[in-house]
């Protein structure tokens, strides 16, 4: 491990709750870590479980993927179908020996600038601790 | 080939100072497909804008990326003025290196590096995305409103002031609901049927509305802009096109019935209107009382009607109407007494609900205004009034306040009292609610000026000693408890979801909550819209509320309806789902995960119409783009227009190279 | 049917008419009841007041006496009814409660019995059809006010015997029997046993509603199902008389004992002559003896 | 046997089906499937503990589809299967006979013990069936039973490290032949998203990356649903022990959804559905 590496992590948000709240850290200026790239989605709903798999196959270090709380979801149900999809790809996850660790799923609100700032140092903060994903990224040069 | 140009903000210093504007232009010029790159200081203002069109049209652009503000702050700006140029609107995307970037970050390299990889990932976005269109839905210029009380009235009224027109669907004999059964409404004791009997013939005069009273919502199909009603005209055996509600045939009917109006307090005749400001002024039939039809006796309303009007025969008749919104104000019933026996309800007959008192002291009521206790016709000298009985009790009933009746058993106690100087009246309460207009000095005005004794406590016991009543409750402010003998009880029963909410929420795919009151879509934001688009609420459907409150959600129901209705088309967003038929195999999915019922099964057929097979089909319509059918969709054959897996995977793909 | 009758310290002590005229229609009718060996007192009235763990425990050790019998638990007294209840539920609940009660007793200690009071076994169980089939001596439709008292009414959640504010169940079986309850808003008042030592005159006023309810609706008789109950009603009527210069002359007797004489069984047997209230001039006069 | 041949032979006789689906013999405690429109190819069927393959899995295929009425010989297990294309609207209900055996279990792939799936079996009695063969046979464990894999508690005894080391060593066997895929009764799609290409969601390569992503959405795809017939794990060439992934995800159904798949063609299955006090103590 270099010693100025940074984690990269790749984050989904549904555009009404995370994203409005990613926005109000912003104009907030609440100070978070750089090493995050956010995706947005209308829903966390459309989260496909799939994408966290196709985010460590590129490199990412960790996902957080993260929607309105439930009840406030804008199209009513799109965060409690997403709920599901997730419980069952940690377990699926946690029985190949991935981390879940490294894909942490929060539920945020447009209001929650400051939540978001803390999650993202959190994570950052808890991924340097981990490392690199190695042992993902590195199946790449293990082709038969 | 993509031909791509990136646009990177200042924003003044807002970006400037966090963020090498300029080594960003510049490496973003580097990526494959763009052609141009610029910076400037503010994106938005006027030249910038003109810098974007210029560089649209001068450079052939097939997309644009926008790096500068948060896209909830500028997308529609920026993507009006690619649309200006001549480009596709949705083939600009924005890079949020301000909000999320510039502001959040310290470092001048750490904000410029991520600077240009948020770039690099919606440049590979925009590569991948389709020009997309606006969906243009045409609208029925027609609403229904479902329900005549007051709320119905006023959006009836309203909607046809602006010059739509409107189906006023009533399942009684009349329009009015229930404020026509009221005496005297609060804060300003002014007459409920002088004000609501006006506004009711307004609605039967008013050319663009349409009553169909006796009525019921058979069956609802469609969606917004485009539904078609199937209304059910229940059997009234008098041709209301013919009768002119003269009255002959009530004063002459034989048969005397409990009249539902008198709240059970009077009679009707088995012809009837239900009273006599009734609109439509003409009468029903009730097919149980009526000698005629019951016996095949009598006939009397036939041989005296002038205008040969009456007819033994009538069925249910179906009629459809299409229409392009729907209003549902189909208010609220409340608890009858016999829920509450520990109250004697049901048991003493001078045990009353609220609504019949008010029956007993309105002028037009049984008794012509004469207060009399029901078992005796005696006047009481001693009333008790008993708040929240069904309301506020989690244990027993209803969890919810219902609202009203702190102010209608204020204004209850001030009736009683001009019509009885000497009467003692007592109320029993657990708190006062009177946050309104004028409410709380009305309150105030009962207890202290007009004699009304309130005791801060429940009601344990109502039971019978001899020829008297007897309350039995506690006092919690003095810490003791109380017996009062009365002559009256009036209990304040909770207002509940009227009977068949349920169903007819069901015909119209909107929801109700655990007490059967219609869902709104979003509690504060769109406090009178249901989850289905097009079918707006008002009044009592939705909780209880006062005529203040339902009227004033009436009046903004029937402005979303002439907003919905204002255009001959509808547009909307172009971020909707759609379907790979090919590869669809049907397996229901999406149609399951779907919050807004926007995907249906269709037959693909041969030529011969014989079916082939089905798959998925989205309704546009009412398709919200929320893309929860996408992950659902194990061959992903149905995607979402604007945020396709390809455009997604472009986003993440771009980290590899970061 | 697999019951161990808990008779409780009443029964033994000033309410043996209750005990005899409850052993007696166990046997005519057959039900195979015995009394538990080991009961113990559930405590009342003052023990939960006092100590919550020595409170649960004594009933506990009765949820015991019926295990190690392998019996469910009939029970004839309100307040025994509610605190082996409750240390079911203690103990099925399993909480910090349950842990100082099992520790106190000194063993594990099973709940899945079933508790039911007496008068539920005859009208849900037992039945009120077969009860009519048994009547051999009508009750004459003798009006009869049932009083439940306060206690096996609630809390509702936790004696689920009947509606709290209106139960139905002894005049369901006096009716089987031939007797016309009087329908009264009384049911279920208290009869203010609790002060009935510390502060008597509270008691009396209470009883005295009591009576002047059921006499005011038509009663001839009061019949009751609790001991307390009966004592208050019955050995203070006298009392209650002089003090509200008011006659009642209201015989209280036991559901069981009416329910006794409907079956024919000897007024001796039952118990009646001990009643404070004499019934027998009513009992006579209505042709019931 | 006889009982099953006659309705057979009673079906194909009277054209109340186009063609039948069972078992004949492949040799000593061997059975493969025996696809018949000639009512006298019909004494060629068995049933026995080695008819272990799920002949659902042929409802699917096309040609089969377009007949006008298809009979299959199915266990309570395969039946499973059934309910499961049922409520996904793979199959017409009136367009399938299902001949359903009673049976108490059968042998393990390598014929030598009973088969483990057997040992927690709820459906010995077929629960989905026009006519049901063979007497009737005592449930092992009832409906409600929670079942518990010792593989599975075996297997989460393993580090994080080893249980990847334990899945590189066994992805890294798959040669992506897709066997698993063409046996599963509930693999059904027309393209599988394997082979889609914008975007590539899967290396379609054989290397470790590719294996792992295509047996993650293997598992996910057959979350909530998959029977546990075992097909996919008895016909890895590989030896891949795949049923490890899909009898978890099994358990996690049961756990947080309260479902197990294959028994009530009506239900919503759990991934289209969801309660609002589902977990999630996993979110932040």
């Amino acid at each position: 491990m270099s010693e100025n590496w940074e984690p990269k992590i790749v984050t989904f948000v549904c555009n009404w709750c995370t994203y409005a709240g990613a926005d109000l850290a912003g104009t907030s200026r609440f100070k978070y870590s750089p090493n995050i790239r956010i995706i947005k989605t209308p829903c966390s709903g459309r989260i496909d479980p799939m994408f966290i798999v196709a985010a460590f196959e590129k490199g990412a270090d960790a996902v957080l993927i993260s929607g309105c709380h439930p009840g406030d979801c804008h199209y009513n149900e799109g965060n409690y179908n997403a709920r599901r999809k997730f419980i069952m790809m940690r377990r699926l996850l946690s029985e190949l020996g991935i981390d879940n660790e490294r894909v942490i799923f929060a539920w945020c609100s447009a209001s929650e600038g400051i939540k978001f700032a803390r999650l993202v140092n959190e994570v950052s903060e808890k991924i340097k601790e981990l490392g690199p994903f190695d042992e993902y990224h590195n199946l790449d040069q293990e082709e038969r | 080939m993509a031909r791509i140009g990136v646009f990177v903000c200042w924003c003044g210093s807002n970006i400037a100072e966090t963020v090498n504007v300029s080594k960003a232009s510049e490496i973003s010029g580097n990526i494959p497909g763009v052609v141009y790159s610029v910076d400037y200081k503010y994106m938005c203002s006027d030249p910038g804008q003109t810098l974007l069109k210029n560089a649209i049209k001068e450079h052939n652009l097939t997309g644009a990326v926008v790096a500068s503000c948060s896209p909830r702050m500028h997308e529609k700006t920026f993507r009006k003025a690619a649309k200006d140029a001549g480009m596709n609107p949705y083939m600009l995307e924005m890079a949020n290196i301000r909000e999320q970037c510039s502001w959040v970050h310290d470092n001048k390299d750490e904000g410029t590096d991520k600077t240009i990889d948020l770039i690099r990932m919606m440049v590979e976005k925009v590569k991948r995305n389709h020009p997309l269109e606006d969906i243009k839905i045409p609208v029925t210029k027609k609403a229904l409103v479902i329900g005549g009380g007051v709320a119905g009235i006023q959006a009836a009224l309203d909607i046809a002031a602006g010059g739509v027109p409107v189906v006023l669907v009533e399942r009684e004999s009349s329009i009015g609901g229930k404020m026509a059964a009221l005496d005297e409404t609060f804060p300003t004791l002014d007459c409920s049927q002088c004000i609501l009997t006006p506004k009711m013939v307004e609605v039967s005069q008013d050319p663009l509305i349409e009553i169909m009273s006796f009525s019921e919502i058979e069956k609802v199909e469609g969606y917004v802009g485009n539904f078609k009603a199937t209304i059910r005209k229940k059997a009234r055996y008098v041709d209301t096109d013919l009768c002119t509600g003269c009255g002959t045939c009530w004063l002459k009917c034989p048969v005397k019935v409990t009249s539902e109006f008198e709240q059970g307090l009077g009679k009707r005749k088995a012809i009837y209107i239900p009273f006599p400001q009734a609109i439509p002024s003409r009468p029903r039939i009730d097919p149980e009382n009526c000698l005629k039809l019951t016996k095949d006796r009598c006939g009397i309303c036939q041989k005296v009607c002038p205008t040969k009007a009456i007819n033994y025969d009538d069925v249910d008749r179906l009629v459809e109407v299409e229409v392009g919104a729907i209003v549902v104000t189909t208010g609220y019933k409340i608890m009858p007494v016999s829920e509450f026996p520990e109250y004697g309800g049901g048991r003493y007959k001078d045990v009353v609900t609220a609504l019949q008192f008010e029956r007993m002291v309105c002028a037009s009521g049984p008794t012509l205004g004469e207060l009399q206790r029901p078992s005796d016709g005696k006047l009481p000298e001693t009333v008790v009034f008993v708040k929240c009985v069904g309301s506020r009790d989690p244990e027993h009933h209803h969890s919810y306040c219902s609202k009203i009746c702190c102010m209608y058993v204020a204004k209850q106690t001030m009736l009683y009292r001009h019509k009885v100087h000497n009467g003692n009246c007592y109320v029993f309460y657990i708190d006062v609610r009177s946050n309104g207009k004028n409410y709380e000095e009305f309150v105030r005005r009962a207890q202290e000026k007009e004699g009304a004794q309130y005791i801060r406590g429940r009601v344990s016991q109502v039971y019978k000693d001899g020829e008297d009543l007897v309350v039995e409750g506690a006092d919690t402010l003095t810490n003791s408890q109380v017996k009062i003998k009365c002559d009256l009880v009036v209990l304040a029963t909770a207002m509940e979801a009227p009977d068949g909410i349920k169903e007819l929420a069901q015909k119209l795919g909107i929801s109700y909550d655990q007490n059967g009151f219609l869902t709104e879509a979003h509690p504060k934001l769109k406090p009178i819209e249901s989850s289905t688009a097009g079918v707006f609420l008002a009044g009592c459907a939705l909780s209880p509320r006062d005529i203040p409150d339902s009227v004033s959600e009436a009046s903004g129901a029937a402005a979303k309806v002439l907003g919905l209705l204002s255009k001959d088309e509808m547009h909307k967003d172009g971020v909707v789902a759609f379907v790979n038929e090919a590869t669809c195999v049907a397996c229901q999915n999406c149609i399951r995960v779907c919050p807004f019922v926007a995907i249906q099964l269709k037959d693909i057929c041969n030529r011969k119409g014989e079916v082939l097979r089905q798959v998925a089909d989205v309704n546009p319509g009412l398709c919200v783009g929320c893309g929860t059918c996408t992950p659902s969709c194990p061959s992903r054959s149905i995607e979402l227009k604007g945020f396709t897996d390809a455009e997604l995977f472009a986003e993440i793909n771009a980290l590899a190279e970061l | 049917m697999n019951y161990g009758y808990y008779p409780g310290c009443s029964a033994k002590s000033t309410s043996p008419e209750f005990d005899a005229s409850t052993l007696a229609l166990i046997d005519f009718l057959d039900l195979g009841i015995k009394e538990l060996k080991d009961w113990v007192c559930c405590g009342a009235s003052s023990m939960h007041a006092v100590d919550k763990i020595i409170h649960t425990s004594l009933s506990a050790m009765t949820l015991d006496a019926a295990n190690s019998e392998k019996k469910d638990i009939m029970v004839q007294c309100p307040a025994c009814l509610a605190h082996v209840l409750e240390a079911k539920e203690v103990l099925n609940e399993n909480g910090e409660l349950a842990a100082d009660v099992k520790e106190a007793v000194g063993k594990e200690i099973e709940a899945k019995m079933k508790i039911s009071h007496f008068s539920s076994i005859l009208h849900d169980e037992y039945g009120l059809d077969r009860i009519k089939e048994k009547v051999t001596k009508s009750l004459n439709a003798l009006k009869v006010a049932s009083y439940y008292g306060c206690l096996i009414v609630r809390p509702q959640e936790l004696m689920k015997y009947d509606d709290p504010e209106n139960p139905m169940k002894m005049d369901d079986l006096v009716e089987a029997c031939g007797a016309s309850p009087v329908e009264w808003p009384f049911k279920t008042k208290c009869c203010g046993a609790g002060t009935a030592i510390s502060d008597t005159p509270i008691t009396l006023d209470l009883t005295y509603e009591i009576l002047r309810m059921a006499k005011q609706n038509g009663a001839e008789c009061i019949t009751v199902l609790c001991p307390l109950c009966h004592n208050n009603l019955d050995l203070r009527q006298k009392k209650i008389e002089e003090r509200y210069g008011e006659k009642f002359d209201l015989p209280i007797i036991y559901y069981t004992q009416l329910i006794g004489l409907a079956f024919g069984l000897d007024p001796k047997v039952l118990q009646l002559d001990r009643l404070f209230v004499d019934p027998f001039p009513l009992l006579k006069s209505k042709g019931i003896l | 046997m006889k009982e099953l041949i006659a309705k057979a032979k009673e079906l194909l006789m009277n054209k109340e089906v186009d063609l039948l689906i069972g078992y004949q013999s492949a040799g000593e405690k061997k059975a493969k499937p025996l696809l018949i429109k000639n009512p006298d190819d019909a004494d060629k069927l068995v049933f026995n503990e080695y008819c272990l393959s799920n002949l659902v899995t042929y409802l699917n295929r096309p040609d089969i589809k377009a007949l006008s009425k298809v009979a299959v010989v199915a266990k309570g297990c395969d039946i499973r299967a059934i309910v499961v294309l049922l409520s996904e609207n793979q199959l017409v209900r009136e367009k399938i006979f299902i001949i359903g055996m009673t049976c108490d279990h059968v042998m393990s792939p390598d014929g030598t013990e009973e088969n483990i799936k057997c040992s927690y079996c709820k459906v010995r009695n077929p629960h989905l069936a026009d006519v049901v063969i063979g007497a009737p046979i005592d449930e092992r464990i009832s409906k409600e039973t929670v079942v518990r894999h010792e593989d599975i508690e075996e297997f989460n005894k393993k580090t994080k490290e080893e249980k990847w080391n334990f899945w590189k060593e066994e992805l890294s066997q798959c040669i992506r032949c897709y066997a698993c895929r063409q046996v599963c009764p509930l693999c059904y799609c027309e393209r599988c998203i394997v082979d889609f290409n914008n975007p590539q969601w899967i290396d379609t390569r054989s290397n470790p990356r590719g294996n792992f992503a295509w047996n993650i959405v293997r598992a996910l795809h057959l979350s909530g649903r998959c029977i546990d017939c075992g097909e996919c794990e008895r016909v890895c060439p590989a030896n891949i022990p795949l049923m490890l992934l899909n009898r978890s995800l099994q358990e996690e159904a049961k756990d947080k959804f309260d479902w197990e798949a294959g028994f009530d063609p009506e239900a919503q299955p759990p991934l289209t559905t969801f309660r609002k006090e589902d977990d999630e103590e996993f979110i932040r």
